[in-house]
């Protein structure tokens, strides 16, 4: 089984994030599950969502404790909130931000951290504006790349669901982040 | 899915194992709750109760609603022989009782009476079966006399009417001015009364005692209602040039005399001083009445008072006429002082308030009898002549009282011509019924009456009757209106129209003698009685 | 120990869902002429669903947006007895609001189905996964079954307006609020025939009908009530076997087979878990990883509370050793509601288990698998006699 | 037949009411305007009793008893699922008393208002709990003896303007009516039962033990309400304004209409003339 823990801010999208991440797995015949951390929405607060993956069904229905992967929707959350947690030794860690990776030396966790200008992808296909870009669709192709989680295509077919607008740009968006996240793989 | 039981009252297919009601409550005998039960009652008219003459108004009205007009005529001509006058002239004690009174209007019962009575004109009453062999003298042609001779010819009684005067009628004919009951009605009227009756009828015939003790010999019975003298004088005003009695006054003004003078005062508050003022007035001259009481007080017919303000009519209220004078020129020099009311309501003479100088001065304050007959077994008297002054409905009364007194003595046993004792009387009822003022008979305006003798009040036209007869509610008859069943809550209440008049039946099972039923009909037939 | 993998049988579409959505769908297969609701987190997933399958012709419903719970029950209540089928939801604060029609309308045998997205009550203030809404309104006379997954939820909707109609008890369909309601995961939606079949068009019996009037709910003399109340109770006594054929006939229509009772490695269990709704998948997980380190620990899920299935519970009670009952709402003062429920159910019971009362969560409190190891593991120490709140 | 009021029945004898009430006799004549095709919803209040305990029933409609907070909702309900049948002729009538509509029935009532649900909702108000053996409701007026006022119901207070609280929400049809006014009674009910939407009709409902008069006076006591202008007939017109539909047939001053009443008994004479300047004031601003 695969845990997937996403960091974001209300209103960034983190749950949708969660959702497609989980339906493009779906898509792809396996088991997924996706839910948020629960609560009254506010614009702005940290929030987190969770995906796990599986060949079986999956039964287990308590908060991601410990991830193997972890996304990070803004960078300023990588310094204020624990992202790293329970993190699995070795695991994935991708940032959203202009810093190296090495910016990001003072977690504690045994961890492999991976930042990348997810917001500039998202800006550079007009979604969303510099206050708050819209970077659910770069997002997940940087990290299912990285994670290796679910095919590409899979992920472009789960997208019209939960983002009917600028399917274009999300898509295009996607595929470049996917790309740009090949570039990561180390 | 199983059933349950429960009482045997309920038929157990009707039961369910969830809430379910299918039965009517009518099982319920709810009408062991009452302390009190409601009946229906037949009972007498307000009416009727108010004419002395006991006319069932209702009655007839009911019969004209019917489209029945010959039968309600006769109807009412059975007991007042002379519609189309007293139609014009009856103080209508009827309408002051009527329930319908301070709703909207009451009936206008007069008129209808009048319009009936008009129709009546060319109507002969029915001819008496059969004779009965004897025969009755009546002295005086006036409205008591003219009521037992009716009574007493449709019985077949030979009846024989003496009159002093040179045309029937009484006061009716030389009491009240042609403009509230034109001569040609009068005379037509009594000619259809004594022609189809076969009424013996001698005008210009006085009877003096001699000539009653020759009637008394001749006849079964003698009536005598002659009727009154002339009005007395007030105390401190003496007979000379310029001072009339009332009636007298109207005689001479009726026969078509000129007065001297232009300006008259009037003593009382009657219709006697009412209708001397107002006939002066159509003689072309100023009337002031003077009367010691109030507005309110005044015997004289509301109408008519108003009427005669009206035409120009001056009333002086509250006002004595302490001493009269003649003065220069034949006019007459009034001394006026002011009424002092008792407590007791009596009035005597105070302080001096005025002078008052006039061309003629009018007493019309009362009349006396100017007969006194020997009494005997067979003498009747009625009317004026028996109790007074009075209207022209008590002397009907009379007259007809007489009659009927007369026909008993001879075995001729006739029905009460009175109703059920109770009276019917329920006004509050009628609030739930729109108001339906009615129709009121056209009048000559003021302007016109006053140079005219020409009948102040026109007649209603056949549709007006009839929309203002069916305003009669028919009080202390159950007319089937559906009142009490409508406001019943219980549906206890249910009119029985099968027979000739509505029953009206109550489910005593389911009657929870609440009174609504008696509370809402305007006719007040329905009793709450205690419940036993 | 696993969930049912449901085998997919033919005429059924696939599908990934939020255990609301899932609600969604399945009163969309009941066709109800009537939906009324009122909204409250977290049940609102359920009725904006419906607000959109109703714009969208999907459902060819009246939907009475109401002013509250009480009004969106009550409108229930008067759709049903004018003999339609009819759907609400609620939550928490909601449920309680509608607790005097919940018994009006049992009370007025009508069948209806309701679903409560499980949740706290105040106060203070809480919107996360709790059973008190739900387990304090089990004596209003509905009959109540809790779901686990997104696929219980929606099969659970299907299969109780079948029991609601057959048996005219109102039925109240659970799902835990946040981790039942608002996980998205991956299901069966059947096919609209197939639960046409199953569940035909609604024949109303004894409704308001101008043609044939009658009066419902009446007021009722003390005789009379306690005979309604006897066949009401009766009712429920016969929903055992209703339910279980209704189950059967499902199973054999749809290939998910449920029960009043579902079990899981219990056969040589000594230890035994009673659980219910989402927080039963945790559970599973705890017990395999317990039963490979060899203890012998099954699963209970209670998918029926009312009413009790207390001669299945105490038959497969029989022979254990203890049995740990899970609660996630408390009757204070007496402990876990469940834990109650099941001693009651015991009482008399030659050979019965300790039974252990544990209050595992209360409004949303996380329950992870470990949670549930270590109190499997430490019941030893525990005391049948005290209700055990985790530290 | 007088006002052309059918014969038919559809309020059974042997109902529970007591004797002279008016929400029985109101009931009777509703049904009779609305016809066999009404079914009525009916919360908590005396009807509840009137009704006929199970397994009877007072009325040959279809009736269905509902909580006490309930009636517009459940009315609401009943509307939509007859809807969905097909049913769109039947008249449904929520039949409520003062505390079912101005008190804990306001919230459902106003959600029906406010959703136009297609539905007549009938007030019979009879100025307090009566069911319950007199206590205060908002619809009591001042002045009025309860259990639960029992020195009268404080002049501060006085008696909630519901028809004020409806008007705010332009209802299809907003009436005030009593059975002690038959015709305008009859002539409101037809009218209601034409319309479509929410419809409201406010009637003033005698209560012999509760306001303390005589069974057998209880309409005439109604009359002088209306008579008064304590209780004016009136309709909302299109602009959404309350007119006098009858005046005040013979006016009396207020006292008469207090005086009739035992549960007026504490009102004081000084008492009166500023209520009668409240009642002229309202009046008028019906004309």
């Amino acid at each position: 089984m695969i845990e997937v823990r996403i960091h974001g801010r209300g209103g960034q999208g983190a749950v949708i994030a969660s959702q497609i991440l989980s339906y493009a797995c779906f898509l792809a015949g396996r088991y997924a599950q996706s839910f948020p951390t629960f609560g009254a929405e506010r614009r702005g607060a940290p929030v987190a969502a969770f995906v796990r993956l599986d060949d079986r069904p999956i039964d287990l229905r308590s908060p991601v404790a410990h991830p193997d992967c972890v996304a990070v929707m803004a960078a300023r959350l990588a310094e204020t909130v624990a992202v790293t947690a329970g993190i699995a030794p070795g695991g994935l860690v991708l940032i959203n931000s202009d810093q190296p990776a090495t910016h990001y030396d003072f977690f504690e966790e045994d961890c492999r951290v991976v930042t990348l200008n997810i917001g500039a992808v998202a800006l550079a296909h007009g979604l969303g504006s510099v206050t708050m870009p819209l970077i659910n669709a770069p997002l997940l192709g940087a990290f299912a790349r990285l994670t290796g989680m679910v095919p590409l295509e899979r992920l472009v077919e789960a997208l019209p669901r939960f983002i009917p607008a600028k399917l274009g740009a999300n898509e295009a968006a996607l595929r470049e982040a996917w790309a740009a996240g090949a570039k990561l793989v180390r | 899915m199983e059933t349950l039981q429960f009482d045997d009252l309920i038929a157990p297919a009707d039961i369910r194992e969830y809430p379910v009601s299918l039965t009517t409550t009518e099982a319920n005998l709810t009408g062991s709750w009452k302390f009190s039960r409601p009946r229906q009652a037949k009972k007498t008219a307000p009416c009727r109760d108010a004419c002395p003459l006991g006319v069932d108004i209702a009655d007839w009205l009911h019969l004209l609603v019917r489209g029945e007009r010959d039968a309600a005529l006769h109807r009412l001509r059975a007991v007042n022989p002379l519609p189309a006058s007293t139609g014009r002239v009856c103080p209508q004690f009827c309408r002051r009782a009527c329930t319908r009174r301070d709703h909207d209007a009451a009936v206008r019962s007069g008129a209808l009476e009048r319009y009936i009575g008009d129709y009546g004109l060319g109507v002969p009453f029915p001819v008496p079966a059969s004779a009965t062999g004897w025969s009755v003298a009546v002295i005086g042609s006036g409205p008591a006399g003219l009521a037992a001779a009716a009574s007493l010819a449709a019985a077949g009684v030979a009846v024989t009417v003496y009159e002093r005067e040179a045309a029937p009628g009484g006061m009716l004919r030389c009491g009240i001015p042609a403009y509230r009951l034109p001569k040609e009605i009068l005379a037509r009227e009594i000619d259809n009364l004594v022609i189809s009756l076969g009424i013996q009828l001698c005008c210009n015939v006085p009877v003096d005692d001699r000539m009653l003790a020759e009637l008394l010999g001749e006849h079964a019975f003698v009536l005598a209602a002659p009727g009154l003298g002339g009005s007395p004088l007030p105390a401190g005003i003496g007979a000379g040039p310029g001072v009339y009695r009332g009636l007298e006054l109207l005689r001479r003004l009726a026969a078509g005399e000129v007065l001297p003078g232009d300006r008259f005062a009037v003593i009382g508050g009657g219709n006697a001083a009412i209708d001397a003022a107002r006939s002066l007035v159509r003689h072309g001259r100023q009337a002031t009445i003077i009367y010691r009481r109030g507005i309110e007080e005044m015997p004289a017919y509301p109408e008519e008072r108003r009427e005669a303000l009206e035409e120009g009519v001056e009333i002086r209220l509250g006002t004595i006429v302490a001493a009269a004078r003649g003065v220069d020129g034949g006019r007459v020099e009034l001394d006026l002082h002011e009424a002092l009311r008792a407590a007791d309501g009596t009035v005597s003479t105070g302080s001096f308030s005025d002078r008052l100088t006039v061309d003629g001065l009018v007493a019309a304050i009362g009349q006396k009898a100017s007969w006194q007959p020997e009494s005997h077994k067979r003498l009747l008297t009625a009317g004026d002549f028996h109790h007074g002054p009075a209207s022209v409905a008590e002397a009907l009364a009379g007259g007809r009282r007489a009659a009927l007194e007369m026909l008993r003595r001879r075995g001729m046993a006739r029905e009460p011509a009175v109703g059920p004792a109770e009276i019917a009387a329920n006004p509050a009822a009628l609030a739930v019924l729109a108001p339906q003022p009615g129709v009121d008979p056209p009048r000559v305006p003021h302007r016109e009456r006053r140079n005219s003798f020409r009948e102040v009040c026109g007649p209603l036209s056949a549709e007006e009757a009839l929309q203002e007869a069916a305003r009669c509610l028919r009080c202390g008859t159950c007319t089937a209106c559906g009142l009490c069943w409508f406001f019943c809550p219980d549906q206890a209440v249910v009119i029985d129209q099968r027979g000739v008049e509505p029953v009206v039946r109550f489910d005593y099972d389911h009657c929870k003698g609440c009174g609504l039923c008696a509370a809402s009909c305007p006719r007040g037939v329905i009793d709450m009685e205690e419940d036993s | 120990m696993t969930s049912q993998d449901p085998v997919t049988p033919a005429r059924h579409v696939r599908e990934m869902l939020l255990g609301s959505d899932a609600v969604a769908h399945g009163v969309r297969l009941c066709r109800p002429a009537v939906v009324s609701a009122y909204p409250i987190t977290p049940q609102t997933h359920i009725i904006e669903t419906l607000s959109e399958m109703v714009d969208r012709g999907e459902l060819p419903a009246e939907f009475i947006k109401v002013e509250s719970e009480m009004s969106a029950i009550a409108a229930c209540l008067g759709a049903v007895s004018a003999g339609v089928r009819a759907f609400t939801a609620t939550s928490s604060q909601g449920l309680a609001m509608m607790h005097e029609i919940l018994h009006w309308v049992a009370g007025a045998r009508l069948p209806l189905v309701m679903v409560n997205a499980n949740r706290a009550l105040g106060a203070p203030w809480n919107i996360w996964a709790d059973q008190s809404d739900s387990l304090s309104q089990r004596d209003t006379g509905w009959l109540q079954l809790y779901g686990e997954t997104a696929q219980e939820a929606l099969d659970g909707v299907i299969i109780a307006y079948r029991v609601t109609e057959a048996l005219r008890v109102p039925v109240m369909v659970m799902l835990d609020g946040f981790i039942g309601s608002h996980t998205m995961e991956p299901l069966f939606i059947p096919d609209p025939g197939l639960v046409d079949d199953y569940l035909p068009p609604y024949t109303p019996v004894d409704y308001l009908d101008p043609d044939n009037p009658l009066t419902l709910c009446a007021a009722t003399a003390p005789d009379s009530f306690y005979e309604l109340k006897k066949g009401h109770a009766r009712a429920m006594e016969r929903a055992f076997d209703v339910l279980d054929k209704t189950f059967a006939e499902f199973g054999d229509r749809f290939g998910r087979r449920y029960a009043a009772v579902e079990t899981a490695g219990t056969d040589d269990a000594e230890i035994l878990v009673l659980s219910t709704g989402a927080l039963t998948g945790t559970v599973r997980v705890a017990l395999d990883r317990l039963r490979r380190q060899g203890v012998p620990a099954g699963l209970l899920k209670l998918r029926l509370v009312r009413p009790f299935p207390r001669w299945q519970l105490r038959h497969l009670l029989t022979g254990r050793r203890r049995v740990i009952v899970l609660n996630r709402a408390v009757s204070y003062g007496a402990g876990g509601i469940l834990t109650q429920e099941l001693r009651a159910a015991c009482c008399g019971m030659a050979d019965a288990p300790a039974i252990h009362d544990v209050i595992v969560s209360l409004g949303g409190k996380e329950v992870y698998p470990e949670t549930i190891e270590e109190i499997v593991v430490r019941a030893d120490e525990l005391s049948p006699d005290e209700s055990v709140w985790r530290p | 037949m007088l006002w052309n009021v059918t014969t038919a029945e559809y309020l059974n004898s042997g109902h529970m009411a007591c004797p002279g009430c008016g929400a029985s006799l109101s009931m009777r004549h509703a049904l009779k305007v609305l016809g066999e095709e009404t079914i009525v919803v009916l919360p908590a209040c005396c009807w509840s009793i009137i009704a006929g305990g199970f397994p009877t029933t007072a009325l040959s409609v279809p009736l269905l008893h509902v909580p006490f907070a309930t009636a517009a909702a459940c009315a609401s309900g009943v509307r939509r699922a007859l809807l969905s049948r097909g049913r769109e002729e039947v008249t449904v009538m929520a039949w409520a008393g003062d505390g079912g509509t101005f008190d804990i029935g306001l919230q459902a009532l106003s959600g029906a208002a406010e959703r136009r649900e297609d539905f007549l909702y009938v007030c019979y108000d009879n100025e307090a709990y009566m069911n319950t053996g007199i206590q205060q409701s908002s619809a009591t007026p001042a002045g009025a003896w309860t259990t639960t006022t029992p020195a009268g119901k404080e002049f501060a207070y006085g008696k909630k303007d519901i028809l004020e609280i409806l008007r705010a929400h332009r209802p299809a049809y907003l009436v005030t009516a009593t059975i002690a006014c038959p015709e305008d009674f009859l002539a409101k009910f037809a009218a209601a039962r034409k319309r479509r939407g929410f419809r409201f009709i406010h009637l003033l409902s005698p209560c012999p033990p509760g306001w303390k008069i005589d069974s057998r006076d209880s309409l005439a006591v109604t009359r002088l309400a209306v008579d008064s202008g304590v209780f004016p007939l009136v309709e909302m017109d299109d602009g959404g304004r309350l007119r006098l539909t009858c005046e005040p047939a013979h006016p009396v001053p207020v006292a008469d209409y207090l005086r009739a009443q035992g549960r007026f008994r504490t009102v004081r004479d000084e008492d009166l003339e500023p209520l009668q300047r409240r009642v002229d004031e309202r009046l008028e601003s019906f004309r």
